[in-house]
């Protein structure tokens, strides 16, 4: 099957899931009465003083299936309600901070995917040594790791002693205005990358700095997952034939491990990074509440303290739909990856 | 019954799985004995999960004889806290993993066992309860029902039960290849029988094991969603929460830095030591389980 | 005829969990330059081990214990002793002068390569220089002939690359060219060697009689049958045209008809490129077709060495002689071997085949039988000769 | 794998070589600030010349003066927009004129008439003129928005707390101009000094009326009304744009973020002191401390509970004592919407709930009322900054009596009042309900949590269950649809008079009697007449009176009036305190920062 008739067969077997997802998420809202959901949904003294009117204005007395088939239609047009912790629609909301995430996402995925990698393959490569029991023990520990705790202990000690060395937020306040100001043009509202297009390097390292602390504590976990799936990848990698084989013909044991095994045991690895897109997604949540970094999971987080439903679904639904297409792209590369993949197949 | 006993001495035997274990018996010890560690207060006899405080003001106080590892914002005894929070976590936990696979074989074997149309449903279902980030929709459903401990429950339950679904489908439809399975049927053995009797028991043993091993992974869900304020009620013995109240006392006053560190850094080691516990224990077993790294 | 490699009280041990596994004890065996030398036994025999104890990839958590290897090699006739060669020397052994094809020619191929690229490694590693000096041959063409606008841009850049590859065939490791191999992006630069790898694969692809080479080498292994794999990996392990190659059961994994194409392919190898081979098999009527000299093995040790045709003619060893009792025959009762392999972890003492030979005597159980010479070219390790 | 460093080993090299790189410019700048003091921790460098950083909790709602009325919002308005007077200084009484260069009240006509300023500039280019004036009025009180502030418009010009009921006709004949003057037609003389009060907040503030009309807002005339009239929220093009005189104007709204205004050139008066006001959003305590210590933030809000953490910090400019207008109050809700509630158990008085009508029952108000432990709130809470009010009218206002009747904390005059409540059957059932402050607010939660409290030590089937919802999401839509049980609040001062209390605590019409159900068209009448007493003895009485039947109503639990308290870094000069300004950083445009 060509690569283009797999992706729309893919597409294609996507709309049944994101219809559940729609279903699902609509039928969160519905455990609510009408009243209650006139109440979250209506932002205006005015409604809420009439309640009855506005049940009847959205017709949320009406049948299950009308209100669903409704509400599906404006989800279409890309309307997701109104984001009442930051006063506009869904929509725009997620525009609004979404750079900001991706941003995170930018500097976190290959680092963990990296190091994961490369700390995965160290420790398969030195099995039963202490090089790999100490980073076994590290993976662990990793993974047992409360995000939210880890971003707070860095916290204590990044401000309690070394003050405004990594400072949190996404920029000073200068280099903000810096920023905003005439010469300086947001291509993406991603810092960074603005930086680079506009050759700015003063506002790179701002940005740079406020990202440290985040990444880190967005990596951490993740690296720990990686790693692991690395280690046993590498490990079942390294018992094959094709590695003796290697060694026979005389190549370095670095090239061994590195070329040979590494290639074949990063196709598991290929397979599980949807869920690293997963982790990231509710690492996020966590790391923006903590360093105060205004990214969409940052707004998530209000929304859901300020019991904002619509902007809490809106969310979820978004981050579904992504997840579900990152899915997507990951099995296509799989197929990159792995010659034996064909089409439509699957391995065997 | 030697391959439990194989399995039993390699968990005593590595030092971390040992680790492991002695963590949960640990733990196992403090939330069955919590009452004789951590005393309720009598005026507090009715209600012994909410932490008891002394006073009302903000600022956590250092360790003391009342209060051995201190309070925490709010006077809310963090001892206390701690120790009855061990009993929320194993309750957390328990029910959680305890629903999940009880669904999970429930559907996992219907769908491995019927296939076909009951199998293609069920996986769509999951298809797209799986097509959320989990942590994303706990959130979203926490908040729409309201934030409590139960709806933390029923929130970790919905996100956590696909993949059980799944494994179990997948070990049932790896037994059902298997000969004696249609062995017995063809001895005119019910469906349902031949589920219950043979492959159940066959396929899950080491689903069922890493899933209850589940349990860490359950309660750092749980007590993530307590710190973003999405969980038990205030005041509630809850590690997580514990940590959230901590939250606006991580440094101290200008030269003190770490006047609080107790405040942030004592539920937060609660929860590291729970969850690696288990996470000692997932790991040795899933060395133990996985015929690819298969005993020499 | 002299040897080429001289094993001497070679141990190879194993520690597991359970305990320490004596794979190999004590073995002395030489293999002879031009020869082709069978090694026999069960599973578990220890045959594999020593092939692999003389490249030195003993998997872990083996461990070569003691003894000596000596290579002698031809070329150059010196001796090394393997065991006590610096990794890296022993690497440019490895694939050059000694390779070795296994047994399952889908495990031996990496799946993520193609066969072309598989093959060429080979040559980059052990035929660099070689590799160089065609390639800047190649670029001298082209200086020489070039015209035209095009090749007036490039000229310069046609220097350049005419040094560097004129480095690389004096001095593969010189500085230049390995500083450039290092540096991702540069390390493109040195596309001629792949090219020259490539073509010098079609060519060795062709040997092994492989139709359409070129085809094949673009190939992933998984597109190949059984047959052409197992083509590509004795290709792969011709490739430097070794003195030893070490063929560890090449055809047990063959449907029948392959099989026979395939010790047909061994008996012409060894006959256009003069090479010893060492033929690992647990199949004596393998064994009898393409071996001159074959070497029975029982529980980490020898039991009989011999030429091929003594061996069926004159087994002397009861482990031998059960053995061919074991090959089923028209017309032949099939008799089976009594009892079961040594438990490597707590082997017998004295002969390890005490248990089950018909004809053990109190000495057999205490005193390890020496292997001594019985006849011209035929030792055994039995006290019964 | 071999000592040699493969790919991804040089990658994770370059990339922590990297990280370093950006680290180190930073490590020497900390480098150098950090000098440490003998006392009082680290100085606080100086950063951000000519740029005001404040780091606050609360998010403006609406930029539109006409619907603005918190305090978030009402402090961005009032750096950008301009009103006819304002306040002079610190004086509550006294004023000064802003866009008024004059003012004359006419007794017998009952007109305030205002000379407007010539030569002012809106941000947008206008030019201010007397015709934008009286559009601004009228276009407030045309499109009154409910839960606005406009309300306090009507009762002046027109004895009415709202559009509906009245005309254009009616609106348009109190603000008219005339020539260079703008005249008001007040409805009362008693309102000659709350009018002048009243234009001083956010909602008297000048728009340019070509520029709104321009933009889609209200054109002028009466036809045009029903399309503005309490139109919907954040449709209105004033809701995310400013334009105003004001010595600042709108930079940049990053919602959720970080609200920036930039110095407006053309201001009528000196240029303003910073180029830019930046009010960051910043939730929790740690970092806003940790930037007001590092200089990153000049003015940071500072709840109560945290002043341990700051006070001994010797680079801070601390200014304490300030008498704050306000007061946090918890409310009793006397006839609660029990449909789609979740808030009162069973809906039944047994023992797992509460009906409707619990709180009608004085008895079970001043049960409630005897069961708060003021002193203990006072001190824990407010860590004595802060005073018990016997009623709304605090201490400040004029009409304020010391010596008022008050409740105290007494636990058996508590019992006695509960036992009485409902025949008995309160006792003897007990009660079950959700308490709802808003969520992020700690003090509020630990008054709750002390009457809950001592309610359960009272009886124990007396059980209060304390919750936090969010304020704009949460709590309003239950609040406006009488679903809310029992509630804290806080109310600060529109303007410094009696009746700015009085009205929203105890008439029919007030933003909490409302929605407790207190109040009758008696007691109306009773405030009306104080707040138009001309005599200020007799005035005095009448608000004493009004005082009295509080007490003897006993509505609401007066928590606290909390004395203020504010924290600048030592590089900002020239903070004085008038309780109405909306924003807690003062009066930005007096106050400047430089680094002596």
């Amino acid at each position: 099957m060509e690569l283009r008739s797999y992706i729309i067969r893919r597409l294609l077997l996507l709309i049944p899931v994101l219809l559940g997802v729609t279903l699902f998420i609509f039928g969160i809202t519905m455990m609510f009465s009408p009243t209650q959901r006139a109440m979250l949904y209506v932002r205006d003294a005015k409604q809420l003083a009439d309640l009855p009117a506005v049940i009847e204005r959205y017709g949320l007395d009406q049948p299950f299936v009308v209100q669903y088939g409704t509400w599906l239609g404006q989800v279409f047009t890309g309307n997701l309600g109104y984001s009442k912790v930051v006063s506009q629609p869904v929509s725009d909301a997620i525009i609004q901070f979404l750079p900001a995430t991706l941003e995170l996402a930018i500097f976190a995925t290959p680092l963990i995917i990296l190091l994961g990698i490369l700390l995965g393959t160290t420790a398969a490569a030195h099995k039963d040594r202490p090089l790999d029991h100490g980073t076994r023990v590290a993976a662990i520990l990793g993974w047992s790791l409360p995000t939210f705790w880890l971003g707070l202990m860095l916290l204590m000690i990044f401000y309690g002693f070394l003050r405004g060395f990594l400072p949190p937020g996404r920029l000073s306040v200068q280099i903000d205005l810096l920023v905003n100001a005439a010469p300086f043009i947001r291509y993406t509202h991603i810092n960074t990358i603005d930086a680079i297009l506009n050759l700015d390097g003063p506002v790179f390292l701002d940005a740079l700095r406020h990202l440290v602390l985040p990444v880190v504590t967005l990596s951490v976990v993740n690296v720990a997952f990686i790693m692991r799936l690395m280690r046993s990848s590498m490990l079942e990698s390294l018992g094959k034939g094709y590695i003796l084989t290697a060694r026979a013909k005389g190549l370095a044991e670095r090239v061994v491990v590195n070329k040979h095994a590494r290639r074949n045991a990063l196709i598991p690895v290929i397979t599980v990074s949807g869920y690293v897109f997963a982790a990231l997604a509710n690492g996020v949540v966590i790391t923006e509440t903590i360093f105060n970094f205004k990214g969409i999971g940052w707004w998530a987080w209000q929304s859901a303290i300020n019991l904002d439903i619509s902007s809490v679904l809106g969310f979820a639904l978004f981050n579904a739909v992504l997840f579900v297409l990152v899915n997507l792209v990951v099995d296509v590369l799989y197929t990159r990856v792995d010659p034996r993949v064909r089409l439509g197949q699957g391995v065997q | 019954m030697t391959d439990w006993k194989f399995t039993a001495r390699q968990l005593v035997r590595n030092p971390l799985s040992l680790l492991g274990i002695i963590i949960i018996v640990i733990f196992v010890f403090i939330a069955i004995f919590a009452p004789l560690i951590a005393p309720t207060p009598e005026s507090h006899q009715q209600r012994p999960y909410m932490i008891p405080r002394d006073g009302y003001r903000a600022q956590p106080e250092p360790p003391s004889e009342d209060h051995i590892f201190g309070t925490t914002q709010g006077q809310y005894d963090i001892f206390y806290g701690v120790i009855w929070g061990t009993r929320s976590a194993f309750r957390v936990g328990l029910v959680v993993i305890g629903i999940v696979v009880v669904i999970g074989i429930l559907l996992g074997s219907l769908a491995g066992y019927f296939g076909g149309i009951v199998d293609e449903i069920i996986m769509r279902i999951t298809d797209v309860f799986l097509a959320f980030p989990a942590l994303i929709l706990a959130m979203a459903i926490v908040a729409a029902l309201g934030p409590s401990l139960n709806t933390v429950i029923i929130a970790l339950t919905v996100v956590s039960w696909p993949s059980y679904a799944r494994l179990i489908r997948g070990d049932i439809l790896q037994v059902r290849e298997e000969d004696y399975i249609e062995a017995s049927r063809g001895l005119g053995a019910s469906s349902a029988r031949v589920i219950l009797r043979h492959a159940l028991p066959n396929a899950i043993y080491p689903t069922l094991i890493m899933a209850s091993l589940d349990i860490g992974a359950v309660v750092l869900s749980a007590a993530a969603l307590s710190f973003l304020g999405l969980g038990a009620p205030e005041g509630y013995a809850d590690w997580g929460q514990l940590t959230s109240f901590a939250r606006n006392w991580i440094v101290g006053p200008p030269g003190d830095p770490l006047k609080y560190w107790y405040a942030v850094t004592i539920p937060g080691l609660f929860i590291l030591f729970f969850v690696l516990g288990w996470n000692l224990l997932g790991d040795a077993f899933r060395d133990i389980f996985d015929p690819r790294l298969a005993r020499r | 005829m002299k040897d080429l490699i001289r094993i001497r009280d070679l141990s190879v041990r194993f520690y597991t969990y359970e305990g320490v596994v004596h794979a190999i004890d004590d073995l002395d065996l030489d293999i002879r330059q031009g020869e082709t030398l069978g090694i026999v036994g069960e599973t578990g025999s220890g045959k594999s081990m020593t092939a692999l104890a003389i490249l030195r990839l003993v998997p872990y958590p083996g461990k070569i214990e003691s003894g000596s290897i000596v290579f002698c090699d031809r070329d150059s006739g010196g001796e090394v002793e393997l065991l006590k060669l610096r990794e890296d020397r022993m690497r440019a052994i490895r694939g050059n002068k000694i390779s070795m094809v296994f047994q399952e020619p889908g495990a031996a191929l990496n799946p993520v390569y193609t066969i072309g690229d598989q093959i060429s490694e080979v040559f980059l590693l052990h035929r660099r220089q070689e590799l160089g000096r065609r390639a800047r041959e190649r670029v001298d063409n082209l200086l020489n002939d070039g015209n035209g606008f095009g090749a007036g841009l490039k000229r310069p850049f046609w220097h350049w690359q005419s040094r560097i590859y004129d480095k690389i065939a004096e001095e593969p490791h010189a500085l230049e060219p390995r500083l450039l191999s290092h540096i991702p992006l540069f390390r493109r630069l040195l596309w001629r060697l792949k090219d020259e790898a490539s073509l010098l694969t079609v060519d060795m692809l062709k040997d092994v009689e492989i139709p359409d080479a070129a085809r094949v080498a673009a190939e992933y292994p998984h597109e190949l049958s059984g047959g052409m794999k197992q083509r590509a990996v004795i290709a792969m392990a011709l490739a430097c045209s070794p003195e030893l190659l070490i063929a560890d059961e090449p055809t047990t994994s063959l449907d029948v008809t392959i099989q026979a194409q395939m010790l047909e392919l061994f008996r012409r190898i060894k006959a256009d490129k003069g090479a010893s081979v060492l033929f690992v098999t647990h199949n004596l009527g393998v064994a009898s077709e393409v071996c001159d000299r074959v070497a029975v093995m029982y529980a980490g040790r020898l039991c009989e060495v011999c030429t091929v045709e003594e061996l069926f003619l004159h087994p002397l060893h009861p482990y031998t002689r059960a053995l061919l009792d074991a090959v089923p025959m028209p017309g032949k009762e099939l008799q089976t071997i009594p009892g079961a392999l040594a438990d490597a972890l707590n082997p017998p003492p004295g002969c390890r085949f005490h248990p089950r030979c018909p004809s053990a005597t109190p000495l057999c159980q205490q005193e390890r039988p020496k292997l001594k010479a019985v006849a011209k070219d035929h030792m055994v390790a039995c006290y019964l000769f | 794998m071999s000592k040699r460093l493969s790919k991804l080993g040089w990658i994770v090299i370059i990339a922590l070589l990297t990280l370093a790189l950006v680290a180190f410019p930073a490590c020497t700048q900390t480098g150098e600030e950090e000098e440490e003091e003998e006392n009082g921790g680290p100085a606080i460098p100086y950063k951000n010349d000519g740029i005001f950083v404040q780091m606050t909790i609360g998010e403006p709602e609406t930029l539109d003066p006409a619907a603005s009325y918190d305090n978030a919002s009402g402090e961005q308005i009032d750096l950008v927009y301009e009103t006819l007077v304002d306040y002079d200084r610190g004086a509550a009484g006294d004023f000064v004129g802003q866009l008024a260069t004059d003012w004359v009240w006419n007794a017998a006509d009952l007109t305030w008439t205002f000379t407007i300023r010539q030569g002012v500039k809106f941000h947008e280019g206008g030019d201010l003129s007397p015709e934008d004036v009286e559009y601004s009025f009228e276009r407030a009180m045309i499109y009154d928005r409910l839960g606005g502030p406009t309300w306090m418009l009507f009762e002046p010009l027109l004895l009415a707390g709202e559009y509906a009921g009245l005309t254009f006709a009616d609106v348009d004949a109190t603000v008219e101009v005339d020539g260079n003057n703008v005249v008001f037609t007040l409805a009362d003389a008693g309102y000659t000094l709350i009018w002048l009060q009243t234009i001083c907040g956010g909602w008297g503030s000048i728009v340019d009326k070509e520029w709104c009309i321009a933009n889609g807002e209200w054109d002028g005339t009466e036809a045009d009304i029903p399309n503005h009239y309490q139109q919907e929220d954040g449709t209105t093009y004033l809701w995310t744009h400013m334009n105003g005189t004001g010595p600042w104007k709108l930079n940049q709204w990053e919602h959720g973020v970080q609200f920036k205004l930039e110095r407006f050139d053309d201001y009528w008066r000196e240029p303003a002191p910073f180029d830019f006001v930046i009010s960051q959003l910043v939730e929790e305590w740690t970092t806003r401390k940790q930037a007001l210590l590092a200089g990153d933030a000049d003015f940071v809000l500072v709840d109560k509970m945290y002043i341990p953490e700051i006070e001994g910090v010797a680079d801070l400019l601390k200014i304490k004592d300030l008498g704050e207008l306000a007061v946090t109050s918890m409310f009793m809700n006397q006839d609660i919407e029990t449909e789609d509630n979740d808030y009162i158990g069973t809906g039944q008085l047994d023992g797992n709930g509460i009906p409707g009508d619990f709180f009608s029952d004085p008895d079970v108000r001043k049960g409630f009322l005897y069961a708060f432990d003021y002193e203990t709130a006072i001190r824990d809470i407010m860590l004595d900054e802060g005073i018990t009010p016997p009623s709304p009218i605090v201490e400040g206002l004029l009409g304020y009596n010391p010596d008022a009747s008050r409740y105290t904390y007494d636990l058996a005059k508590a019992e006695e009042h509960l036992k009485a409540a409902w025949g008995g059957q309160v006792w003897e059932k007990g009660f079950k309900f959700t308490a709802i402050y808003n969520s992020g607010n700690d003090m509020r939660k630990a008054a709750m949590e002390i009457l809950a409290e001592n309610l359960f030590e009272i009886n124990n089937k007396f059980q209060v269950a304390v919750v936090g919802l969010p304020w704009g999401t949460g709590m309003v839509p239950l609040l406006r649809s009488y679903r809310l049980v029992l509630y804290a609040c806080g109310w600060g001062g529109d303007y410094p008079h009696a009746h700015n209390f009085v009205a929203p605590f105890m008439s029919t019409y007030g933003t909490f009697s409302k929605f407790m159900s207190y109040g009758s068209a008696e007691l109306d009448a009773t405030i009306e007449a104080a707040l138009l007493e001309l005599d200020p003895e007799e005035q005095l009485d009448k608000y004493y009176e009004l005082q009295q039947i509080w007490y003897d109503d006993a509505p609401a639990i007066m928590c606290w009036q909390p004395t203020g308290r504010r924290w600048f870094t030592k590089y900002i000069h020239g903070f004085f305190f008038n309780p109405m300004i909306p924003g807690d950083a003062g009066p930005l445009y007096y106050m400047s920062k430089s680094a002596s």
